[in-house]
């Protein structure tokens, strides 16, 4: 399990691999947005703690379809399958993309909170609302990805899954980060998303476990 | 034994004692590869059972595990860190890989990624070998190589299923599928069975 | 046990088949009849709400498809237990008939919504939790049609959908309470009886609304049995096709 | 080049193909934008343009990874570098991503503008916008995808290389988007959009195919 | 000729004169797919030149070019229209695919691939074919399609160049590149020149 872990972490940090370029589209979308929406201080941070989330969201979403897809095609994943408990290689791959996506995102998202004229006091509820929430992000996008991996390229379908189980998380984080740029009391969508995640972590390596083996079957 | 509700083999019964080998043959798309698969537990039969632990095996089919990015090294020292190996030397030396152990995945060449896939074999200690046409892009040398450490598993006790389409790589009884070949017509899969 | 096992005949399929063949016509006459009835009745013999005025009408179309469209997913998540667990190759493709229908029932449902608040909301579209929550109810119905038309395998396909229709209602329900918690809705609470207890509107619009209500529900079944049945002819021919070429 | 073009289209029509994954993309993101930044109707009409055209290009971009990859992977590339040239063959790929993805979501984009409290006179240049500004996105992206064709998997580099490309399109279809919601003249920025599209449709094929001729080598 | 900035093979020189076929064989990783690439122009050689126009060359590679989603018929079809053939007769008779035609890429195994990559040469017709391992994963009945398939064409007046490492599919002249390694330590490429 450590040994997967270590090999899925190096596989995301080499060229090519999810680590970089998720953080670099992170940050795309975020200097894309002012074109988008027009440059005014007032509109922009208003929405500033929603586009980060929104933005580290689509991020992690689309290093996801890496996650078993590219194992399942070159026979990695049958290997693995016979190797160890599928559980706990869904775990470690889902822990890794965790440690190279949200983990990151987490801390990236306050700096670049300033290009989206972010309030200062804003900038620590954002990160606690990434850094506690991506777990979640990471874990239910394992389960989506174990569900596609039958189908090659999957990323759209992928995603169609995904999105919607996202929708709490997306809900609490992005509420703490809002009530946090308004110097507003945060803790109750704050508690209520670290128990999402923890409930994720907790439960998804099970079904994730569950899809791939059907799917190999 | 099945697949996508087409029934293909039926009646098979293997039994492997230790120490020997045993080559399957039959036409392309007899069904061979999803045998040794249901073998290897990666298949569940449409009927019959497996009486060994799929635990036991090792199984080494099309599919190469090559990571692009990956070096030949990094790709074995993960899989000796799975199973438990203490180093990658029996690999390399195997198949002498080391002039090539530090390429990327990406720059092997057919008959390279062959040897890297079966070199996985030297680090797993299992009983039974499941090889699904190993011998395939492998060289003379290679051959040879691949035979050398199939009857140094066999003289360890072990027992190994080879499927090709030439020649096996080390002499052994041949068994040919064609004659558990299912008539067709006969269907299964929760969806066919319920159609009787 | 031995009821049990006597109820699982019903879902072999040519047993299936033969009793939904006899059903059907009755529940496509019981399910038009009841329709007619209550829209009738509803549209022609009721008068106007005081404050909806004549749009109140809506809500006979409104809320029948509403409910249907919930009952759609509590059908698809009971037929994914069922197939999980029994393995019973009707219920998979129960499960696969209902989402289109409960899709479109869910769209009537926004529809219909989405008219009747232009008037009475003055906008066609509010982020109201139980509108929010009726759209990400569509979204699941989508992506669980998606999978299931990605996925050539059946067996598979049944599969990877029960466990995606399972998971997916845990978060259909959290998404709901998700939604309560982040914008308070100008949408009424529920009203009808079988929901909660007591209820909030007069039987004058009530009694023809149930009869609706029912009527849909009729329908609702009727379609699905359809769709299901058209499922079963479906697999037979790829099996028949399957015959000739191995 | 014409069969070219069909065998494409019905690949993306086809169970997982791109076809109408990018359209419940499209939804989904739309769908998503108002838990992230709230509900309220006045903030939501703002960001409305950007929005469903930042959504329009994320959608267009997921599909274009399968532009060139899937062929590459599979050795049809080769194939095609030797049955035609691959100018036409870059030209045939990229108008048949265009017809499944940029085509309907300029349909699809008015009636998800309502989900946005988009003004209803802005519809109609929404419309315009996205059918003549997508032609672009489709083609800017076919070089990127051919860029990354080397790179196994690479999705992500892909959006990275793409995303600047993009912005003058972006700006240029966000402007129409916004002056058509706020009732203003949007003749002059729809103008430029489709010079700008008609440009990279003349002028992308030749850069993809250069690109694609060194990647396999 | 170079892959890599690796020096490999130099001073082969080839001539296939019509109606004949060459086989060439080498270790692994010697430099045989990347010599047919070159000659099919996919590669450019470090130094030398091509007589020939790859225009005319047919290249089956280690790539099958099978679609997941596409059945047999319509892979066919679609490299029929391609190449202007007329119809996908030929090819399926070439391999006998008829029984499969209607099948998913998805759902093919190993050798019906192999297969369905090679009856796409009965589509084409282009007078130099280069085959880069075609026997793998074909069964005795594959290879004899085979060898009626190339014997056509090369009766036909066409020619080709065949990469294996068992025997090749008809008797023919054999090529050892051996001979032509390039001792280690050359380097190759525009940077490799420019260090001196
Ligand atoms: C697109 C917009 C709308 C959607 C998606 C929607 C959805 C629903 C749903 C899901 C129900 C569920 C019934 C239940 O749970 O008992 C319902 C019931 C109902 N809706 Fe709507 N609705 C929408 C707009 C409206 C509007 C504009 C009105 C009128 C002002 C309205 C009035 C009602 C009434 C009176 C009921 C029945 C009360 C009840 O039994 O819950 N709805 N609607
Ligand atoms: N993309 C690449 N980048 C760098 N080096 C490569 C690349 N592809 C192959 N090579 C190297 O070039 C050499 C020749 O590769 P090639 O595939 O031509 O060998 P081959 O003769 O076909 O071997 P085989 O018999 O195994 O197919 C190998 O040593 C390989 O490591
Ligand atoms: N995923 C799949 N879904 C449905 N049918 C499949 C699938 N994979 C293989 N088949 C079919 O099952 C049959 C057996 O496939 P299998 O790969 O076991 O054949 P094989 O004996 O290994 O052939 P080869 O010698 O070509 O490797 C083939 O007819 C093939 O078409
Ligand atoms: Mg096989
Ligand atoms: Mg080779």
């Amino acid at each position: 399990m450590k040994a997967l872990l270590i090999r899925d972490l190096r596989l995301a940090l080499r060229s090519g691999g999810g680590f970089g370029l998720g953080l670099a589209f992170y940050l795309m979308v975020v200097v894309l947005t002012p074109f988008a929406i027009g440059p005014g201080r007032a509109g922009l941070t208003s929405v500033a703690p929603g586009i980060l989330w929104l933005a580290a969201l689509l991020a992690a979403l689309l290093t996801l379809e890496r996650l078993f897809a590219l194992d399942a095609e070159d026979g990695s994943l049958e290997q693995l399958a016979m190797a160890m408990p599928l559980e706990a290689a869904v775990f470690a791959k889902a822990l890794a993309h965790w440690l190279t996506s949200g983990a990151v995102l987490a801390a990236l998202g306050p700096p670049l909170g300033v290009l989206l004229a972010l309030p200062l006091e804003g900038a620590l509820p954002l990160f606690w609302a990434l850094l506690l929430g991506s777990p979640a992000l990471s874990f239910i996008g394992a389960f989506g990805a174990a569900l596609t991996v039958a189908v090659r390229r999957g990323g759209l379908l992928l995603s169609l899954l995904v999105l919607p189980l996202y929708v709490p998380t997306l809900i609490f984080g992005a509420e703490v980060a809002r009530r946090g740029a308004q110097g507003l009391d945060y803790q109750a969508p704050l508690a209520l998303l670290a128990a999402l995640s923890l409930g994720c972590v907790a439960a998804m390596p099970f079904a994730a476990a569950a899809a791939l083996r059907a799917g190999l079957r | 034994m099945a697949r996508g509700g087409r029934r293909l083999l039926s009646g098979v019964s293997l039994a492997v004692t230790r120490g020997t080998a045993l080559s399957l043959h039959g036409r392309n798309g007899l069904g061979k590869t999803s045998l040794l698969r249901v073998l290897a537990g990666l298949l569940d039969p449409a009927e019959g059972r497996l009486i060994h632990d799929p635990e036991k095996t090792a199984y080494a089919g099309h599919g190469d595990a090559i990571k692009a990015s990956l070096t030949v090294a990094e790709m074995l020292g993960f899989w000796a860190d799975l199973y438990g190996a203490a180093s990658i030397e029996p690999a390399l030396l195997a198949f002498d890989l080391d002039a090539i152990a530090g390429r990327r995945g990406e720059a092997l060449s057919a008959g390279q990624r062959r040897r890297c896939a079966l070199a996985r074999l030297a680090l797993v200690n299992r009983p039974i070998w499941l090889l699904d046409e190993p011998t395939a892009a492998l060289d003379q040398a290679g051959q040879a190589e691949l035979c050398a450490l199939l009857s140094g598993h066999l003289n360890a006790g072990g027992s190994a299923l080879l499927v090709t389409h030439g020649a096996p790589p080390i002499d052994c009884p041949r068994l040919d599928l064609e004659a558990f070949r299912a008539t067709p017509g006969e269907e299964a899969g929760a969806f066919a069975e319920a159609l009787e | 046990m031995h009821a049990m096992g006597s109820i699982w005949e019903y879902a072999n399929p040519r047993k299936f088949m033969g009793w939904t063949g006899h059903a059907l016509p009755w529940l496509w006459a019981i399910g038009l009849g009841l329709c007619a009835l209550g829209l009738v009745w509803g549209f022609f013999f009721t008068g106007d709400d005081f404050r909806m005025g004549s749009t109140v009408k809506i809500i006979y179309i409104h809320v029948p498809a509403a409910l249907m469209a919930i009952n759609g997913y509590f059908l698809m998540f009971a037929a994914a237990l069922i197939w999980l667990i029994r393995r019973q190759p009707v219920s998979a493709l129960v499960g696969r008939a209902a989402a289109p229908v409960g899709l479109v029932m869910t769209l009537i449902g926004l529809v219909t919504g989405a008219i009747w608040g232009q008037p009475m909301w003055g906008t066609w579209w509010a982020w109201d939790p139980r509108l929010t929550s009726f759209l990400i109810l569509a979204l699941f119905y989508l992506g669980y049609i998606a999978l299931w038309e990605a996925i050539s395998d059946q067996d598979l396909a049944g599969d990877l959908t029960a466990m995606l229709a399972i998971v997916g209602s845990v978060f259909a329900v959290l998404s709901r309470y998700a939604a309560r918690f982040w914008n308070q809705g100008l949408h009424q609470g529920t009203s009808v009886p079988v929901v909660t207890g007591g209820r909030t509107i007069d039987d004058y619009f009530f009694w023809p609304l149930a009869i609706t209500m029912v009527g849909f529900f009729f329908l609702f079944v009727a379609l699905v049995l359809v769709r299901a049945r058209t499922e079963v002819r479906a697999r037979r021919l790829s099996v028949l096709q399957a015959r000739q070429a191995i």
